[in-house]
């Protein structure tokens, strides 16, 4: 009997399941919140022609821009893609798909995904490029365009704290996307920074309810971070 | 003269009204924050997640969990709220957010705005600029008047890729406050020392300059 | 003999798996919590916004605040989370809670149901009970096989309006357990001493008889 | 300078701008976690012609159920209307106009209201009378219904505590609709068990934010509890 114990103990566990050209979710904010744990052995699985729908791809040498260095990205769905040489690299020679998609609606997209809702209005996107091959449609005399949600194969998540149920809480901004990309996994892999037992975290405080959440790990995580500055 | 940045920068927080929600772009919209008048408070949000950014951390503060949506560190105010993405772009595109302030690249006649393409240049995607301008309330665009090259960069039409339509009310750049509204810039003020023919001479789409302009007062 | 609402219950609660989530709707599907078998967990989600119901309240624990979608005081398990309404429907309508049961006033050999609305009585709403047979991944429903006029249950075509349509799998009555798929309802298993002639009496709908089929144990 | 301070002193104070014809979103599930106060006044203003958008319509006498006494309710845009003789009485008496709408997409509906997604699709209610006059299409090969959010010109919500700043937080099960409900109101009105000073809840344990409320009031709440069942 397993009941709802979520705790896995190896990345290989982890990520059992995962071949090449599925769809992952990730969460995460520039190098924020990154599930660093699952991106590594992601790497080193060596699987290839992967989706990955992510706000952002990492930088060179860090966070998903690791997954570039083999080419094991196929398509990259994301809002801002900039602070990478080797992703414009493989962009402007044809290696690598990229769909850019307003954070907003990236946001969205995995949350209706999660909740069961295949398509949403939004006006975010009118108007310009991301509107192209889009249906539009006016509700009070205002243009809407029609955006379909996101599921992935796989979700990866990097959360603070998880009890052994999967239910999770994140610290202060590394919350981010994570939250939505937990609930568009058919899998979802959550890893933290500490497991807890069932009713440590507060019923009403849990940002992640263990239903999202197939398999949770305990990471390490280096936090590098993007832009220090301080007032000093 | 033309303003320096953080002169724009004090003339866009004129605009801030107490108990503002406010959105602030990277560049000069981020240095409005330092010249808040002191009789008004107002709130900023940054779309990765958080309402109520704080200043930048001391050394001893730095956290990387807490950052801003430009990825700087940060910190957060006594009564700072923190929430998901999801969240974050409700209280955008549902009109939560009083004031965005954003750059950009063209302005035109017709309030649409191109600030995240440059063909043939790399695409770096457009973040959350196109959420914010279709969702805040009231949005301001601060930019240099014209170009490097001296060319304009308020229009009849954008001739870049669009981050928004008929979404731009007002703009504050190096030389002037315009109004766009009926298919026209509409000068509102211009800067101390800068001649209303200057501003003419740099703003290519249709311009209307009605009755007295005043200079800024800082 | 026809099994009572509590075999009936018993036997709803051999359909769940360990690790099962899962949503009981009034009636008979909520017995069915009262039975899960001792080497196997399940946990209750209520649409009102709790995963991990307990029992419901000593006289001392009784708590306004802690209610389940019946509007009856419960209790939350160790490890239990609380969330809103918009959140519990995402788990319904996402696909996440494993195993629905709900009761009905009729189903159809093409899987649809009919539970909320006898047209001519007063209808009191569907409440979550679209939302339940639109998500879940497993729906089970749990009635009389037939009426109290005795006029059956399980119909070549619903007569109500639909609460879904396509969605019923299994269905478990006092009579039988039946799956429904291509058009038909198919026996699986018989209740203690009930013969198949009276289950085909007593099922209006396309009714497959295949095989051997095995009573009920418990 | 009132900077954000949301607090009021009065009901009059909170209610301010409500008049006939207006649209209400309210929380609450059945009688758990309903602005109770702000009902009261309601039905003392005796504004009337009233659009109420809310899982239920409370119990005779207590709840949304009060304003139905003076008939000030002319529709109710609801899940589950069950449990009020005077309901059906005026319902019946053609007195009372009732839109059912599936508990999940009443949700979703004031989400996406206070979310600025204008419409979505749901596979709820396919097939069923809730589809009626509705617009319908696949996604990978099944049916879903397209549904309009619902925006009100009030929202009257109940939270447990709330800061002066506005941020929200929910007791227990008291939660329910309140969060969405106070997205979706032009004017949002939370009434609370306690107010605190700004910082005494922790940032990432906020469920309403301040940025969605508009007026916040002390509240006094009798909690009827509907149906009563212990294990004893």
């Amino acid at each position: 009997m397993a009941g709802f114990n979520k705790v896995v103990n190896s990345y290989e566990e982890a990520l059992a399941g995962l071949t090449d050209n599925m769809t992952i979710i990730a969460g995460g904010f520039g190098l924020c919140g990154i599930p660093e744990g699952s991106i590594a052995h992601i790497k080193k699985m060596g699987v290839s022609g992967l989706t990955v729908v992510s706000n952002n791809c990492g930088v060179d040498g860090f966070g998903l821009g690791v997954l570039l260095e083999d080419k094991q990205i196929k398509k990259m769905v994301s809002s801002y893609v900039g602070e990478n040489a080797l992703f414009e690299k493989q962009l402007l020679a044809g290696e690598l798909e990229v769909e850019l998609t307003p954070q907003g609606t990236l946001a969205e997209k995995m949350r209706a995904g999660g909740a069961g809702i295949p398509a949403f209005y939004t006006a975010t996107g009118y108007g310009t490029p991301v509107a192209e091959g889009k249906e539009t449609r006016e509700f009070d005399g205002r243009g809407y365009i029609l955006e379909e949600s996101v599921t992935g194969d796989f979700a990866i998540v990097k959360a603070w704290k998880a009890d052994t149920f999967g239910n999770c809480i994140y610290r202060d901004t590394a919350m981010n996307f994570n939250p939505m990309a937990a609930t568009a996994g058919k899998i979802t892999i959550v890893e933290v920074e500490e497991i807890v037992e069932p009713g440590a975290i507060a019923p009403s405080e849990i940002h992640t309810q263990g239903i999202f959440v197939d398999r949770v790990i305990q990471g390490t995580f280096e936090k590098r971070i993007e832009r220090r500055v301080t007032r000093d | 003269m033309a303003l320096s940045r953080d002169q724009i920068a004090m003339r866009v927080a004129q605009e801030f009204k107490d108990g503002d929600y406010v959105n602030l772009g990277i560049g000069i919209p981020t240095l409005a924050a330092n010249y808040v008048p002191e009789d008004i408070e107002v709130m900023l949000q940054s779309e990765n997640g958080l309402l109520g950014m704080g200043p930048y951390p001391t050394e001893a503060e730095i956290d990387a969990d807490m950052i801003n949506a430009g990825k700087e560190t940060v910190t957060a105010i006594t009564g700072a709220s923190i929430f998901n993405s999801a969240d974050s772009f409700a209280m955008i595109r549902g009109g939560h957010v009083d004031v965005t302030v954003l750059g950009a690249f063209e302005v035109d006649v017709n309030g649409n705005i191109a600030s995240w393409m440059i063909p043939g240049k790399l695409v770096k995607g457009m973040g959350g600029a196109m959420d914010l301008v279709a969702g805040a309330k009231n949005i301001i665009v601060t930019m240099t008047h014209a170009n490097k090259k001296g060319e304009s960069k308020l229009l009849a039409e954008c001739t870049l890729p669009l981050t928004g339509v008929n979404c731009i009310t007002r703009i504050i750049t190096d030389l002037a406050v315009l109004e766009v509204s009926d298919g026209a810039f509409h000068l509102k003020e211009r800067a101390p020392g800068v001649s209303i023919e200057e501003i003419q001479q740099k703003t290519a789409g249709k311009l209307i300059v009605d009755g007295d302009i005043p200079e800024m007062s800082f």
